[in-house]
């Protein structure tokens, strides 16, 4: 009997327009974890979903445990003994954990009438309580925390018989601490004789975890390495097929006045919880202010006060002296605020517009683009062009709907737009989430030009690396409140890591305690 | 110039086009699916023998080419009722008989009921259509309408006492019924509107069950406060004074049944309606929150604001409908059941026309021969004229599955692949 | 405030609302109050109000499923339109009285030969029942049409729904013209009361809940029964799933698509009843000038699940409350003029979703789901 | 109607013009003649149809009246209510049979219907008289009839006070104040018959009208006052569905009424009623049919309907087609059916009629007497 677990040999998967897989082949051998890395875009989850059933390749064949396997549906696969852990998780938020992990395959009694409850929640205690995770069966789903949905997701796998578990870019959401103990599960995993299937895109993360490592590049398979045989150079090279430089050169630069300040301000939400926590921070003109957090630590809700989407409960936001507060978002951006939005499907861009049209967005009040009302299309469809010639958009065409422009490209624009009406802040989150490496270095380069220009820089990432390499000072958010600020090149990763879980290390120094005043 | 470019290129644009095919072909099919319907239910109905179907090519004069004479079965049975004769009926009949044939004019009177609906219909259709591309479904402009009319027959009633008679009380009393409905209408889409707005209530559940309350309302105030003290049958107020009415316009018409200035104001509106969604910021606004809300409040757009304006015009050119449904149809208010469904007629209307103002105009030109026809089916055929409603309700449903005439197009081999698609693998790869 | 929080201010409200009016009434008896709360307590009120409320809480109990399946159903009143006429028509084609047996008895006529196969045992069911077998089965064909335009073709389901619903209103007159030549229909008779033995002794629960309509049982029945399909076994699961998140259904293996199915035909199962308890449970025809007979009722069931909170039992409370206010209005009419009691159950909805808010729709109702897009 | 090779030939460029070209039906000419305003008598109250509305027909008369062709346009609810609209069609039929007249039928769904619906008829020129049923149609009948003044026309249920139009009213209080004076008599002693009973001890009859509408007051406030004239003592309950095509909450109406000790109700609900009948015979108790003799229009009921307030609109339609016939149209005029000329009577049920009392039936028609002779006013407001 072979030690391969699955083999992926020659997979073609076509989107209309689109190769996303071209004879990919994959071989995993059993009881290893198995990284698939590669830049987005480049056909991981389309190959995942192929092995998973839930898409069906044009070419290629599908052998697990080495019998070809021909999945129509990810029931075939979950029969197979794949399990798959999707990137956004496949939860029923109001239903209580046990009956999502039993969900499909629930233990019946009365004849199958009922779903045995008690007997389903003793199952889904035993297997948890077996791979040594902390679950309560009994909580709803939407009351726990990601790390513990993430272990939900691995307890619905292993419940219907996983062998092979396909995990899709699992650390995006967690804790730098979530993660560690992450790999203490996939430890425990593999040591019971499971295979593990990691997609990702971050070079150290395949490196710390994998036993061998496939990249992947525009849909197709360029080499199999194992992780200790390589280095991340190497690896960044065979992703981007080119030599890349991964260290960003920040050019010294002298700090202005305050330009951007953050007094004291508390956001409450509608269940009256405070997401944000009487936070203060200066921006100075000139300054790449960052701040650092797992995602849902407050970051979101504090930027939404600052860009006026939402209104603090209290506290200030003070723009150049002047007390912008009660302002409201259309407002703020007269004030000279621009802000790249997180996710540019739903805020940044409207799909459905041409990129005419998007370029309008936010400006669609302001002279010169509009005149007592009316919209002066000549000059906005002038200003869109201007922004794609500028930012290096591509195709470099006005009348293209936004949806028809790949990820880097939207965002681009995105940056464009906002850069060009010479802001004197500017709010940047997540601005290189799901961007490929051209298009990030790009956005970097104007990041930081703009704080050559003296502008104020706010920039909110979850890629610890992309604010510590960026940013002059750093913030560190958890539960909403702005733990510390400090000094990126003085201070270690591991340790931000710590003041992103919320434990404070010892022996840092901090720049600021409270105020952030420089 | 480049807005006019613009235009045009949006009225011809790839998604435009195919709008306007899966329209035509929605239509083509709800007449193919009624005339199935109508065939079958010849089987079942009663009559003496079954129908001859004639089925020829007219030529001038009195000839043609025959094509097909005789009676179809199935089963054994013969159909009473024959689908094509119905059309015929329906359609032609709609504006009175063939143009060249003698005796036609274009002043009679079928040609009055379809162009008086076809009036109305433009603005409820106009009405849904706005609020649609605020992203707010509007099924309550058949109750925006309701108060439109009653207010603006209690406007002029009260008012007219105290205008002089004949045109110089035209002048006054025509602006104020429309206004009065206008702002009646207004208010009840903006109570939707602000429940959307600030209590996040949606706003199809809302309109409908407010369409109920604006019908069992305005009966109850029709009764309690306005009712015709002349009227020994029905709960209704009084009629408007004549000089009140629309003038009829042209003068063939026979009665004040259908004005072109109505029409006139309907087209107006129709462009400007066009003009403020394409050409002015707010009309931006209101695009970009009827597509995405989010990408609407980063931008600036005051939401709640927006949804409230946006549904206060909607309602406002219900209340306008309702208005002209009182000064052209009816010369009074009777209850808020007695009102036509034209707001639910105006959902067919703009769903048809993809909420393009333009396209409502074919829209209401299309339900406007629909209910002419209807009149002139009840009248001359055994067929009941409910199949009006039956063919109105095919349409809207056709219409709404655009997915299957995509698939046929494919299977046909016509068409390119749909743009979402591209979309769709775009969305999936990024987070991969 | 949270949505839970909102949703019990709302409830207790209405609890408070009622049990002040009640405590009011009784220590008043003479009093307005009195009035309404003695005559919502009689016998015969209370029964009036279960008889009436039958269509409203069957359709509103389908249409939280097909809701919390994630496919609003806003054409439910079309659904009773045609369950309620197709019933009559089914009934009156029969034959009054009679009986349909199965299996029938067959006869064969073979070259001058007669040969008859008599199954010997027979089940006799009255045609009236045929008749709602008839209207049910009406009812889930036109579901099962709106359930194929959503979720095969992918339809905006409001407008699909609306189209259900016009098509019904024409349909039904359309057709009822076609067999009667006028849009209502011949008188064929009502079911039965059904007396339950022993239990409709007990006073006055008895005589309400055992000695009724079989339309009143059916709907006592169908509550609790809803209620249990829906949060007890495994198919109400992935019904709620499929509502909330069809992906998470979809990847464990569950076809979403038949689910959904599956819940609009319940729709149309529960509506189809309630469309034939109008029709043959209370009157023995069906009348279709203006609105029909179903006049509304089907928008008064999504108001009433939305009240309800998509819970069956809250839904058939809510059902009951607004036909509650029906039976009182036409006891009690010097109180307020009949519109104003027409108009409050969709008034009592337009302040309760105020009150609560959309966020309680399933998170994935009105979208289509398509497997394999990710 | 039923489809004809003449009318479907219209348009296909073989001479047929115009909007309505019925074979063999030609205008006959013009009868200007000024009727009078007594009204005919209503010939024979037996019916020649059933009255379910099911029959169409064309069949070209061969009479007296063959070229005589009258339009009909019903009020909205349409045929088969067992009412109204089928009394009016019982006119046209019984003109149809007596006169050998033909008809044609429009049944209009919506208010704003009447009016094309009217027009289609005068337009043609090929109808004699158009006779149209309800007060509804009184706007569009005002404006059609200057338009077509020609143009012969009925309307049943309200005033049009032009030449060319022949108005029938009806004093529906008279008629309900008879029923209400036999509900009085009949509750207020034990009478059995059928299925049914009265219970002498209960003091209580119905009233279930449709909408709340000054019409259907009339019936109400005729209907009270013929019970308080029975007896000072009997109390009269009264409710409006809402809807005259909510049977079920009509139903609802009746059975609390009955339960609450009514033991008849008198309904004015149109289709609505079916409701009521459907609880009397539920509860064993009677119930009063409206316009129609409803014992005999719904034969399923006829256990428990014990008399119904017949509103003769056929006798409007049949005597307004009768004097076109003998070319004495009497435009311009009012024709009140009363009690006197038995526009409208209490007609006993069909299979109930006959236990009714003498007595009782003696002390009806002394009251019909009275009202004739004045002695009695009866209101029209409740």
């Amino acid at each position: 009997m072979s030690n391969t677990a699955v083999r992926l040999a020659g997979i073609t998967k076509r989107f209309p327009g689109v190769v996303a897989n071209d004879q990919v082949d994959l071989t995993v051998e059993k009881g290893s974890v198995h990284a698939l890395l590669g830049e987005n875009g480049a056909g991981k989850t389309t190959l995942m979903n192929v092995l998973y059933g839930l898409l069906q390749p044009e070419e290629g064949d599908v052998y697990v445990d080495g019998e070809r396997r021909d999945f129509r549906s990810p029931r075939d696969a979950i029969d197979a003994g794949i399990g798959m852990i999707h990137q956004h998780f496949m939860l029923v938020d109001p239903m209580e954990i046990w009956a999502n992990i039993v969900l499909g395959q629930e233990p019946r009694k009365y004849f199958g009438l009922t779903v045995d409850e008690q007997q389903a929640i003793q199952e889904v205690r035993d297997l948890s309580e077996r791979y040594g995770f902390d679950v309560d069966p009994t909580e709803t789903v939407e009351d726990v925390s990601v790390g513990v949905q993430q272990r939900v997701e691995i307890l619905k796998a292993l419940y219907r018989g996983a062998d092979v578990l396909i995990l899709d870019e699992p650390t995006a959401v967690l804790t730098p601490q979530e993660v560690e103990d992450l790999y203490g599960v996939l430890d425990e995993l593999t040591a019971q004789g499971k295979t593990v299937i990691f997609i990702t895109h971050k070079l150290g993360e395949a490196m710390h975890s994998a036993d061998d490592i496939t990249v992947l590049r525009d849909g197709e398979s360029i080499a199999t390495v194992p992780a200790d045989e390589t280095n991340q150079d190497e690896l960044a090279e065979m992703m981007v097929g080119r030599e890349v430089l991964l260290e960003v050169d920040v050019p010294e630069h002298e700090p202005g006045e305050t330009t951007l300040a953050v007094d004291d301000v508390t956001v409450t939400d509608s269940d009256d919880i405070d997401r944000v926590k009487d936070v203060s921070f200066e921006v100075r003109g000139g300054e790449v202010f960052g701040i650092a957090g797992v995602d849902g630590n407050g970051q979101s809700e504090l930027v939404e006060a600052i860009t006026g989407l939402e209104s603090p409960t209290s506290g200030r936001i003070v723009i150049e002296g002047e007390d912008v507060t009660g302002h409201s978002r259309r407002q703020r951006i007269e004030d000279g605020m621009a802000y790249i939005p997180e996710d540019r499907h739903e805020r940044g861009l409207v799909m459905d517009f041409d990129l005419v049209e998007n370029g309008l967005l936010g400006s669609q009040h302001s002279e010169p683009y509009s005149k007592s009302g009316r919209i002066e299309w000549d000059t906005v469809r002038g200003h869109a062009e201007d922004i794609i010639e500028t930012y290096d958009v591509r195709p470099p065409n006005a009348d293209a709907d936004a949806h028809s422009l790949s990820g880097g490209n939207q965002q681009k624009f995105i940056v464009g737009r906002e850069f060009e009406r010479d802001p004197s802040v500017v709010v940047a989150t997540h601005p290189t989430r799901g961007v490929d490496i051209g298009s990030t270095e790009f956005i970097h380069e104007e990041l930081l030009d703009l704080r050559q220009r003296d502008r104020a820089v706010l920039l909110i990432s979850s890629k610890l690396d992309e604010v510590r390499q960026l940013s002059d000072r750093l913030g560190v958010m958890y539960e909403g409140e702005l733990v510390d600020i400090v000094d990126p090149e003085e201070t270690s990763e591991e340790e931000i890591g710590l003041l992103m879980a919320g434990e404070r290390p010892d022996g840092i120094e901090t720049v600021r305690k409270t105020g952030g005043k420089p | 110039m480049s807005r006019a470019r613009d235009v045009l290129e949006r009225l011809v644009g790839a998604s435009g086009a195919e709008r306007a095919v899966i329209s035509v072909a929605a239509l083509a099919l709800s007449i193919v699916v009624g005339g199935l319907i109508v065939f079958v239910s010849g089987l079942g109905a009663a009559c003496e023998a079954g129908a001859n179907y004639h089925i020829a090519i007219p030529l001038p004069g009195s000839f043609e080419i025959l094509l097909f004479d005789g009676r179809l079965s199935m089963f054994g049975f013969q159909s009473c009722y024959d689908p094509i004769n119905v059309y015929e009926k329906l359609f032609i009949g709609a504006i009175g008989g063939l143009p060249w044939e003698s005796g036609w004019q274009p002043t009679n009177f079928s040609m009055e009921v379809f162009l008086q609906r076809a009036t109305l219909l433009l603005f409820t259709g106009l009405s849904v259509a706005v609020a649609f591309r605020a992203g707010l479904f509007n099924i309550g402009t058949q109750g925006q309408m309701v108060w439109g009319a009653l207010t603006s027959a209690v406007a002029v009633l009260f008012v007219a006492d105290f205008v002089p008679a004949g045109v110089a009380g035209t002048v006054i009393l025509l602006p104020l019924a429309l206004f009065a409905g206008a702002v009646a209408g207004g208010i009840w889409g903006a109570i939707p509107g602000a429940l959307k707005a600030y209590a996040d209530a949606n706003e199809v559940i809302t309109t409908i069950m407010l369409n109920f309350v604006a019908y069992y309302a305005t009966t109850l105030l029709v009764r309690e406060f306005f009712q015709d003290p002349q009227s020994t049958g029905g709960t209704q107020t009084r009629m408007v004074p004549v000089n009140s009415l629309l003038p009829s316009i042209p003068l063939g018409f026979q009665e004040s049944r259908f004005s072109i200035l109505a029409l006139v104001l309907a087209l107006v509106l129709a462009a400007v309606v066009y003009y403020v969604l394409w050409g002015t910021s707010f009309g931006f606004d209101v695009r970009t929150s009827g597509l995405q809300p989010e990408a609407a409040t980063y931008a600036g757009v005051d939401a709640e604001r927006t949804i409230v304006r946006s549904m206060t015009i909607s309602g406002a050119l219900g209340g306008i409908a309702g208005a002209l449904w009182v000064l052209l149809a009816n010369g009074r208010f009777l209850t808020g059941q007695e009102v036509p469904s034209l707001g639910f007629d105006g959902i067919t209307v703009s769903v048809l026309a993809g909420n393009n103002p333009i396209g409502v105009v074919f829209g209401s030109v299309l339900f406007g021969v629909l209910k002419s026809g209807g009149n002139t089916l009840n009248f001359q055929t055994d067929v009941p004229p409910e199949l009006v409603n039956v063919l109105s309700g095919l349409i809207i449903l056709f219409v709404a599955m655009p997915e299957f005439f995509r698939l046929i197009g494919k299977y046909l081999g016509v068409g390119d692949e749909p743009a979402p698609a591209a979309a769709t693998t775009d969305g999936g790869e990024e987070d991969g | 405030m949270d949505r839970t929080g909102l949703r019990r201010r709302a409830t207790g409200v209405t609890v408070a609302l009622l049990a002040i009016v009640s405590i009011w009434g009784i220590l008043q008896p003479e009093s307005a109050a009195g009035e309404l709360f003695w005559t919502a307590t009689e016998t015969g009120t209370i029964e009036s109000s279960l008889r009436l409320a039958v269509p409203i809480a069957l359709t509103a109990i389908g249409g939280l499923y097909a809701e919390k399946s994630g496919i609003i159903n806003i054409g439910l009143e079309g659904l009773l339109i045609i369950s309620a006429f197709v019933s009559v028509l089914v009934t009156d084609l029969l034959g009054p009285g009679q009986s349909t047996g199965i299996p029938p008895v067959v006869t064969f006529d073979l070259g001058g030969s007669t040969y008859t196969i008599d199954p010997g045992l027979q089940l006799l069911i009255p045609n009236i029942w045929v008749g709602l077998a008839g209207g049910v089965v009406a009812s889930m064909l036109l579901a099962f049409l709106f359930g194929v335009i959503c979720i095969r073709y992918q339809a905006d389901q409001i407008i699909a729904g609306l189209a259900v619903w016009l098509i019904a209103l024409g349909l039904a007159p359309f057709a009822a013209k076609v067999v009667y030549g006028q849009p209502s229909t011949a008188q064929v008779g009502t079911f039965d009361n059904w007396t339950i033995p022993v239990l409709s002794e007990i006073p006055v629960a008895g005589e309400i809940l055992f000695d009724a309509s079989p339309m009143v049982i059916i709907m006592l029945v169908s509550v609790p029964v809803a209620w249990y399909g829906l949060n007890r076994t495994s198919f109400g699961y992935w019904v709620r799933a499929s509502g909330e998140n069809p992906k998470a259904l979809d990847t464990v293996g569950v076809n979403v698509d038949r689910v959904r199915y599956a819940a609009v035909l319940i729709s149309g199962f529960f509506s189809g009843i309630g469309g034939t308890a109008l029709s043959l449970g209370a009157v023995g025809s069906f009348s279709g000038a203006g609105q029909t007979m179903v006049d509304g009722r089907g928008f008064i069931a999504i108001a009433a699940y939305l009240f309800g909170n998509y819970n069956p039992f809250g839904a058939f409370a809510a059902s009951y409350l607004f036909s509650g206010l029906q039976a009182l209005q036409i006891r009690l009419q010097g109180i307020a003029p009949t519109e104003v009691f027409l108009m409050l159950p969709y008034l009592v909805v337009v302040i309760v979703l105020v009150l609560v808010g959309r966020t309680r729709l399933p998170e994935a109702a009105g979208e289509h789901y398509e497997s394999g897009e990710d | 109607m039923s489809p004809n090779s003449g009318r479907r030939r219209f348009l296909k460029g073989t001479g047929a013009a115009g909007t309505i070209a019925l074979a063999g039906c030609i205008s006959s000419t013009d009868n200007d003649g000024d009727g009078t305003d007594t009204p005919t008598e209503g010939s024979d109250s037996t019916e020649t149809e059933s009255g379910d509305g099911t029959e169409t027909q064309t069949e070209d008369g061969s009479d007296a009246g063959a070229d005589v062709n009258v339009g009909m346009v019903y009020a909205t609810g349409g045929l088969g209510d067992k009412s109204f609209n089928d009394m009016a069609q019982q006119g046209a039929l019984q003109a149809e049979e007596q006169l050998g007249i033909s008809f044609e039928e429009a049944q209009p769904e919506q208010n704003s219907d009447f009016i094309p619906a009217q027009r289609q008829f005068a337009e043609s020129g090929d109808y004699d008289l158009i006779s149209c049923i309800g007060f509804a149609q009184t706007d569009a009948l005002t404006e059609n009839a200057d338009r077509y003044s020609d143009q012969h026309f009925q309307i049943v249920d309200s005033v049009v006070d032009t030449d060319n139009v022949a108005s029938y009213v009806f004093k529906e209080e008279e008629g309900s104040f008879q029923v209400g004076h036999l509900a009085g008599l009949l509750t207020s002693q034990s009478f059995e018959a059928g299925q049914g009973s009265t219970d002498s001890d209960s003091t209580n009859v119905g009233f279930v009208g449709g909408v709340n509408a000054p019409l259907i007051q009339k019936f109400q406030a005729g209907f009270e006052a013929g019970v308080s004239y029975a007896n000072e003592d009997v109390d009269v309950q009264s409710s409006y569905v809402g809807s005259f095509n909510d049977a079920a909450t009509a139903r609802e109406a009746a059975l609390s009424m009955y339960d609450s000790g009514a033991d008849i109700i008198y309904h004015a609900s149109g289709a609505s009623g079916l409701g009521v009948f459907q609880a009397a015979q539920e509860r064993g108790k009677f119930a009063i049919g409206v316009d129609a003799d409803q014992s005999r229009s719904e034969p399923d009921f006829a256990d428990s309907i014990v008399a119904s307030m017949v509103k003769r609109v056929d006798t409007a339609v049949f005597t307004a087609i009768e004097n076109e016939v003998n070319g004495e149209f009497n435009g311009g005029s009012v024709t009140t059916l009363g009690l006197e000329s038995d526009g409208v009577a209490c007609v006993y049920g069909d299979a109930l009629g006959d236990a009714i009392p003498q007595d009782v039936k003696d002390q009806i028609d002394a009251s019909r007497q009275a009202i004739i002779d004045g002695e009695i006013t009866v209101p029209t407001e409740p």
